[in-house]
């Protein structure tokens, strides 16, 4: 290296970047959140910490909703959107009971129908990225095929009746102690671990990332595009159907129109979390985070006796609209706006220039 | 709802029966400008007055701040301070529309048309005319008065042809069609050559000249300092976002000054190499190569360890399309060798798990991630090879591996955890070959490495290529700007609509023998 | 919140009353009732629930913040014979008395009022239209889903009421034409239009849950059949009030839907107060809603039967209302 | 190419199912395809300027729910119910355009947003009632023909496609919608108020929500807490704009299209149930549609010429004039 001399520099510590920032302002809305319940319903403590029926025994309620989330925040991540998630638990719920009730084992059914839903996702993310069909469109009629198979397989009264040790083990069952442990919670964590760890800290998780930053650049990299964002798909499915024989077990039986209406939360929560929906950005803690503060949110405002619209409805979306434009206004204060990502990605030509800033949108200039 | 606005309101009203001379001459004043972005300055105090009749020419490295001053005066940002005077008149609240409204208008540094819709709809976007009633739509008034402003520009197409079937030059001469639409007479031009061949650019230069014996007030932006001081009726220099120096007599500045005020030093001027290397081995093969929808045919050739091979050519005339065909990014039939083998399947991964790198000519699209730390910008390439702690990444050792690769490329930067979007062009340039660096090529193509880089920087990137290429690797440059093929290539082919027409080695390399060859007539055509 | 507390204290008894959804018009009417007649059996004004739309899941959250609200007695209508199981078993285990009505989750509850007998409801319907349009004719019915349990179980009875009474219906097939309309009027129009052209000779059509009710009697008053084709269904008057006046609506059965409201007080404070159990009669003071047997008296059911659909600990609260074109204004539900 | 194919469906249909073809029911079908068609004639626009609304299934029951609940309170006639139901729309449809336009939110977020927040209001609305005794002449309305196959309802659609067709063929905001949705910094450039027009899209789509939910409450005579949203319309509305030429890259299509398709998906769905397949396996069905639908789609945008042109020049043996310059 004659020719080239070399230049210091120096790596300083890590900022708190906007993700770090993001992420401290969930964990402060979530001790507020909890804080407002602790004043203000005297029996959210409910007999004590995670007892059933409060704190963390709420975690039965949303917990599975929160595993859906951690699914799909791959495909997010990747720029992807998945649909199908919430159809794909359901469908996944009754496939295991029909297994069983057909004879089979119940753990051997659980885990062939989870395989056969990692199948299932496999094909939908081959279809998307061999004809080159934009996902949220594919995933959507796959949800509905998913729907149809499931009311035609459940026939007219839906599979139930799973041994005790299942239901416990997987639903309502908890590690007893001084503290309560819900199971799934402790599936949950298992899951969320394993979440943080492969999109942090594997070089699939890089890749990933890396795709859902700029798919050409990463293709030029020589990243398996397709193949990364397939395998977000195969994760996605995997963990649907995960959270799928949570359900199940929780509620003792599978049903088609069970788990459906996950689908938005979980995208709420992973929107919520910090994920840039239009891939790339984010960090998976925040997700995390975020499903819990989504989580309580309903329940303990229907103990505050809230209105059930308001609990489940309004205050859940009108958290997403406001969460996402204050956002939208850190970000632009840091010359990063959502449209000008938009439209660096999906900007017709190139109208970015060649040193790829992203700050010509319009509307940057007009006030 | 101020003054201007009426102003813009009724200006846009009058567009279709006024024309641009109507326009008093312009003397277009920016004032003590201020801009940041996000806490960084992009404009600090710059001050530039634009005379009619003129063509005043904005230089600077990348990143010095010359689009912004531009896209401030045409009111695409607002400005955090400083004023905008328009013949006396200060412009408040500025807006493309309110801007077009006192007749200015900005060519960007690429076109960006709406591509779905015709080339008519393009011209006069935003001021289309109105028909009997106060809302409507007159196509007819539209048909027949866009042919003057196409031949004006020396457009010949068809107006109801979609944009997207232009050329980027005929792309680019419809913006300046629609700047005369508008009824513009204060038109800025931000770096239009860098996508234009010398003909191209040419056309562009005629035109600008001819605006400028109307009176009309012309801003320029180039990177190419031979062009500059050839149009340039005045020089204004930035850097670091500060005006640093003027230059009224272009005729009298030679171009090492104006590089100077530039870069702020002295620059070296580069030599030719003169080496002999055709007894080295050849690393890569390419038979018969040929592309399924023929934008390339029968192309072989061979580089050879340690070699700088030149392909030359105009834009178009398929050397990425070859080149990413080789690379495994495109299905091409024929054969390519690496080291003597056979490399059929192709994939990018496998090109550089075996040693073929390639470095896209799309910086902003294909090669960086804005939004991703410098470091990771890097290693992206290297993934598959990242030091590892038990299953898990390290991130120490990643950093340590970056910042080796950044220092052998001269990559500056405040740190290496920023995103790559707060870099320069020619520092993401640098890491961009930090990042093939890594790959530990034998074979590296480089794609117009230096397009839209400032000369400072160009002039790192050919030592960069130098110390690859005498470490033994073989290099293939693509670009388009001739000189630097002359000063960096032990040989250079030609290609000509696909294919290769001519074959130049050692001292045969020469501007004209390459212009020549490039148009695909008066080389040594190769046996 | 405070208000909760306070009213625990008040010695009245804390009920959470839970229904599938919010906004269907009988069970707004069970509301009705049930408000009404709080006072009478001491219930303290019902905490009103039913997710905001019809999930299963919606109701296990309800139910969960009732058990942490420490409420004395859950009423509910499932929308799921499982799904609530698990959740309504924690409820009793923590001392909660849990009274489902309209319909039943079989494995977690103390008591079950069950709307009607299957039998009776089924053949007065049936018994309606034949009137209407011969008993060799052919008659279709309007359901949700095939998989409605009680819908299931009216259809059950209706068959088997037709094979012995109307072996000629439908040339002997009755309950071959079934169409769905998903519990949402735009579908069971189309379904119900469709129904029509498929079968040109039908009489009458039997549409058995609220959205297929307005859906069939707007395919009928769409198509300009009204009065050719005969509507007799399973539902409850005020809605339908239109198609009454312009005759596409010939009668619907159900039954007191205020009254059952009351019922459920009562109950449910019997419950609490552990005065029922299998096997014995009961009265509700100032409640005289005409029961199965005789007016305001029950009897809690000792074990299964058949004919009427009960099963143990059910309370059957009454026969069929018939609301016709001649009566359906004295009815406000 | 649509029509086409929407006469061969139903030529089928009524070839196996003889009354399929009755004159009522072809009335029934133009009628019960009119509060999607006027949906996705909205959603279109929205499609034009790169962006997608999801909340057009609350906005269309808020509209229905409210002027529903008025006229069978208070029995004023139809026409005295447009000005609130096109109200609605505007606003909720502005709200979106704020939210798309100044908080930044990426559209589909956005109205995710809002389709839940505004399913919620739908709901308070209606407040545990359903809307089910209207007065007699909206019934009539919504179930008369004034010619023969022609019922009263087609009008408001055929007349609001008409007008919309001509509006972004011929006005200036119309062209202005294309050259946003082409491309978005053009526009801007070219002196386009592009914040003006991407809410101006939301706030027609939105208002024509509202105009469909009364056409909504008019056709099927009965509106309630989730109407809208249970048969997914925002959905099918984007598969009509999809089927109908329009992308979701913006800048290309139409809203004649879209009207068309949206019969397309009715008559198809009819046809579906007519044809006997369980009801189950129509959810099915919708999701084969949708895929074909964007399989369509994405050919078009490969290809650079829409499939009708196609198949033209493949039945009409000639070769469309467009095909040199597009490869
Ligand atoms: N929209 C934006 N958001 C954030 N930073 C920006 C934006 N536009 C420009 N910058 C930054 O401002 C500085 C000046 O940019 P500008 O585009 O004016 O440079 P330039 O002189 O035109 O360079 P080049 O020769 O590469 O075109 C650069 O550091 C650039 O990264
Ligand atoms: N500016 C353009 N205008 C029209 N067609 C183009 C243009 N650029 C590329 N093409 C198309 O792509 C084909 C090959 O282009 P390619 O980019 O491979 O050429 P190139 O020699 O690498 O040009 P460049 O100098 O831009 O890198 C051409 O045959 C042409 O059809
Ligand atoms: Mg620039
Ligand atoms: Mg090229």
């Amino acid at each position: 290296m004659s020719v080239v001399a070399e230049t210091q520099h120096v790596v300083r510590r890590r900022r708190f970047d906007t993700d770090d920032r993001w992420m401290i302002s969930l964990v402060v809305l979530l001790v507020a959140e909890l804080l407002y319940f602790n004043f203000g319903i005297s029996t959210f403590w409910g007999g004590g910490w995670g007892t059933s029926y409060s704190f963390l025994g709420y975690g039965e309620s949303f917990l599975f909703t929160s595993m859906i989330a951690l699914g799909v925040m791959f495909v997010i991540f990747t720029g992807d959107i998945d649909l199908s998630v919430g159809y794909m638990a359901a469908f996944a719920g009754i496939m295991m009971a029909e297994f069983h009730i057909g004879g089979m084992n119940i753990w051997i059914a659980t885990v062939l129908s989870i395989a056969l839903c990692a199948v299932i996702g496999l094909i939908q993310g081959l279809v998307i990225t061999y004809f080159k069909l934009e996902s949220l469109l594919v995933t959507l009629a796959g949800g509905f095929i998913l729907n149809s198979a499931a009311v035609a397989w459940e026939g007219p009264v839906p599979p139930y009746g799973f041994p005790h040790s299942y239901d416990s083990a997987l639903g309502s069952g908890d590690i007893s102690g001084t503290i309560q442990i819900p199971n799934q919670l402790i599936v949950f964590a298992v899951l969320a671990v394993i979440a943080t760890l492969v999109v942090h800290r594997t070089r699939f998780g890089r890749q990933l990332v890396l795709v859902g930053h700029n798919r050409q650049a990463a293709a030029y990299a020589g990243v398996r595009v397709s193949a990364t964002r397939v395998k977000a798909f195969v994760l996605s499915a995997t963990f649907s159907a995960v959270a799928g024989m949570c359900i199940a077990a929780n509620y003792g039986t599978a049903r088609d129109d069970l788990a459906p209406t996950l689908l938005l939360t979980a995208i709420t929560c992973v929107v919520l979390g910090g994920v840039d929906i239009f891939g790339g950005g984010g960090r998976v803690p925040g997700v995390i985070i975020a499903t819990f503060v989504m989580g309580w949110l309903a329940p303990g405002l229907l103990q505050d006796n809230v209105n059930d619209t308001w609990a489940t409805l309004i205050a859940p979306g009108t958290l997403l609209l406001a969460a996402l434009t204050i956002k939208g206004i850190v970000d632009r204060r840091q010359g990063v706006s959502f449209r000008a990502k938009t439209l660096a990605r999906f900007g017709p030509g190139s109208p970015t220039s060649a040193h790829a800033d992203a700050g010509d949108a319009p509307g940057t200039g007009a006030t | 709802m101020s003054v201007i606005v009426k102003r813009a309101r009724a200006a846009a009203a009058l567009a279709s029966d006024r024309t641009a001379e109507e326009y008093a001459p312009a003397r277009y004043e920016a004032r003590t400008i201020t801009k940041s972005f996000g806490g960084a300055n992009a404009l600090t105090g710059a001050s530039v007055t634009i005379e009619p009749g003129e063509i005043h020419t904005l230089v600077g490295e990348n990143g010095a701040g010359k689009s912004t001053m531009l896209k401030v005066m045409a009111g695409i940002h607002p400005q955090d301070s400083g004023d905008l005077v328009l013949n006396g008149t200060h412009l408040r609240g500025l807006t493309p529309r309110t801007a077009i409204g006192h007749g200015i208008y900005l060519v960007p540094q690429e076109p960006s048309l709406m591509l779905t819709l015709s080339a008519l709809e393009n011209l006069f976007v935003g001021i289309i005319p109105r028909g009997s009633m106060a809302f409507s739509v007159d196509w007819k008034a539209m048909e027949s008065s866009a042919g003057a402003y196409f031949q004006q520009v020396g457009l010949h197409i068809d107006p109801w042809a979609p944009a997207s079937q232009l050329s980027i030059a005929e792309q680019q001469l419809l913006e300046c069609a629609r700047a005369l639409a508008h009824r513009c007479n204060v038109i800025f031009f931000d770096e239009p050559t860098s996508p234009l061949t010398a003909r191209e650019a040419d056309v562009l230069f005629e035109l600008m000249r001819r605006l400028r014996e109307r009176n009309f007030t012309i801003a320029f932006i180039s990177h190419r300092l031979e062009e500059v001081l050839a149009i340039s009726d005045r020089i204004t220099v930035l850097r670091d976002s500060r005006v640093v120096a003027h230059f009224d007599n272009p005729k009298q500045t030679s171009h090492r000054q104006l590089v100077e005020a530039m870069v702020g030093h002295e620059i070296a001027v580069r030599q030719r190499r003169q080496r002999d290397l055709s007894g080295a081995e050849a690393v890569l093969e390419l038979k018969d190569l040929g592309a399924p929808d023929g934008a390339f045919a029968d192309i072989s050739f061979m580089a050879r360890r340690g070699e700088v091979l030149g392909l030359a050519g105009l834009v178009g005339s398929g050397r990425t399309e070859t080149a990413e065909s080789v690379f495994g990014m495109r299905r091409a039939s024929g054969t390519v060798l690496l080291a003597g083998k056979p490399y059929a399947h192709r994939s990018p991964s496998s090109s550089i798990e075996s040693g073929l790198i390639y470095l896209p000519e799309d910086r902003g699209h294909n090669g960086v991630f804005a939004n991703v730390e410098v470091v990771r910008n890097i290693t992206a390439a290297f993934v598959p090879h990242l030091p590892k702690r038990g299953q898990l990444l390290h991130p120490r050792a990643e950093v340590e591996v970056a910042e080796k690769a950044a220092r052998r490329t001269r990559v500056v930067a405040p740190s290496l955890d920023v995103p790559m979007k707060a870099l320069s062009g020619g520092n993401q340039q640098r890491a961009m070959f930090a990042r093939w660096l890594l790959a530990e090529p034998k074979v590296a193509i480089f794609d117009e490495p230096t397009r839209g880089v400032d000369v400072g920087a160009k002039v790192d990137i050919y030592g960069i290529i130098d110390t690859i290429s005498d470490s033994g690797v073989a290099v293939v440059m693509i670009s388009s700007e001739l000189e630097e093929l002359v000063l960096l290539c032990d040989r250079v082919l030609a290609i000509y609509e696909g294919r290769i027409v001519g074959e130049v080695t050692g001292d045969e390399i020469t501007l004209e023998r390459l212009g020549a060859m490039v148009v695909g007539g008066g080389a040594s055509e190769r046996d | 919140i405070s208000t909760t507390t306070a009213s625990a204290k008040g010695g009245c008894i804390k009920m959470l009353l839970e229904f599938k959804l919010q906004g269907l018009p009988v069970f707004e009417a069970n509301l009705k009732g049930a408000d009404q007649y709080a006072k009478t059996f001491n219930i303290c004004k019902p905490t009103y629930g039913g997710p905001a739309s019809a999930s299963a899941t919606g109701q296990v959250s309800d139910i969960q913040a009732a058990i942490a609200a420490h409420v004395k007695v859950i009423a509910m209508t499932s929308d799921d014979p499982q799904v609530p199981a698990t959740a309504l078993q924690s409820a009793m285990k923590a001392g909660i008395k849990v009274v489902t009505f309209d319909s039943d989750v079989p494995s977690a509850r103390n008591f079950f009022i069950q709307d009607t007998a299957y039998n009776t409801i089924a053949a007065g319907v049936l018994k309606a239209a034949v009137k209407f349009a011969g008993s060799s004719s052919t008659i279709g019915i309007m359901s949700s889903t095939p998989d409605a349990t009680i819908q299931l179980a009216w259809i059950g009875a209706m068959e088997s009421y037709a094979k012995t009474n109307y072996p000629q219906l439908n040339g002997g097939n009755f309950g071959q034409i079934i169409g769905y309309g998903q519990s949402v009027t735009a579908t069971s129009l189309t379904a119900a239009e469709s129904m029509i052209h498929s079968n040109p000779t039908i009489k009458a059509i039997i549409p058995i849950d609220g959205a297929a009710v307005v859906g069939t009697a707007e395919a009928v008053s769409d198509l300009s059949d009204s009065g050719k084709i005969g509507v007799f269904g399973i539902g409850d008057p005020a809605p339908n009030a239109t198609y009454y006046a312009n005759g596409s609506m010939q009668g619907l059965f159900l039954w007191n839907e205020i009254g059952q409201g009351a019922l459920i007080d009562c109950v449910s404070e019997l419950a609490v107060e552990n005065k029922i159990k299998a096997g014995t009669t009961f009265t509700c003071p100032g409640v005289n809603w005409k029961s199965l047997n005789a007016p305001g008296k029950w009897t809690v059911a000792k074990a299964a039967s058949k004919t009427t659909g009960a099963t143990k600990n059910t309370i059957i609260f009454s026969g069929p209302l018939e609301f016709t074109p001649s009566n359906y204004k004295q009815y406000n539900f | 190419m649509l029509v086409v194919v929407t006469l061969a469906i139903f030529g089928l249909t009524s070839a196996a199912q003889p009354h399929f073809a009755l004159q009522g029911n072809i009335s029934f079908l133009l009628a019960s395809a009119m509060p999607l068609a006027v949906v996705a004639v909205g959603e279109t626009v929205v499609m034009l300027v790169r962006g997608i609304d999801l909340s057009v299934a609350p906005v269309l029951g808020i509209a229905a729910v409210s002027t529903g609940f008025i006229a069978q309170d208070s029995h004023v006639s139809v026409l005295s119910m447009l000005p609130l139901a096109l109200a609605i729309g505007i606003g909720l449809g502005f709200v979106n355009g704020l939210f798309v336009t100044y908080a930044r939110i990426p559209p589909i977020i956005a109205t995710l947003g809002t389709f839940t927040v505004y399913g919620g209001i739908e709901q308070l609305i209606c407040n545990s009632r359903t809307v089910v005794t209207l007065p007699t002449s909206w019934i009539n309305l919504g179930t008369h023909d004034f010619l023969p196959d022609v019922p009263y309802i087609l009008v408001p659609g055929v007349l609001v496609t008409i007008a919309m067709a001509l509006i972004l063929w011929r006005t200036r905001w119309g062209r202005s919608i294309y050259a946003f949705g082409a491309n978005a910094e053009a526009a801007f450039r070219a002196g386009i108020r592009v914040k003006a027009i991407e809410i101006s899209a939301y706030t027609v789509c939105g208002m024509l929500a509202g105009l469909a939910g009364l056409i909504y409450v008019v056709q099927v005579g009965s509106a309630g807490y989730n109407t809208g949203s249970e048969i997914s319309i925002q959905l099918q509305a984007i598969a009509c704009g999809l089927i109908g030429g329009t992308t979701l890259t913006g800048g290309k299509g139409g809203v004649v299209g879209s009207f068309f398709a949206a019969i397309f998906l009715t008559v198809a769905l009819e046809g579906v149930i007519v044809a006997g397949i369980a009801y189950q396996w129509q959810s099915a069905g919708v999701g084969v549609l949708l895929l074909v639908a964007i399989l369509i789609d994405a050919y078009q945008n490969r290809q650079g010429r829409s499939v009708s042109e196609a198949l033209r020049s493949v039945l009409g043996g000639h070769k469309p004039v467009q095909q040199e310059a597009s490869s």
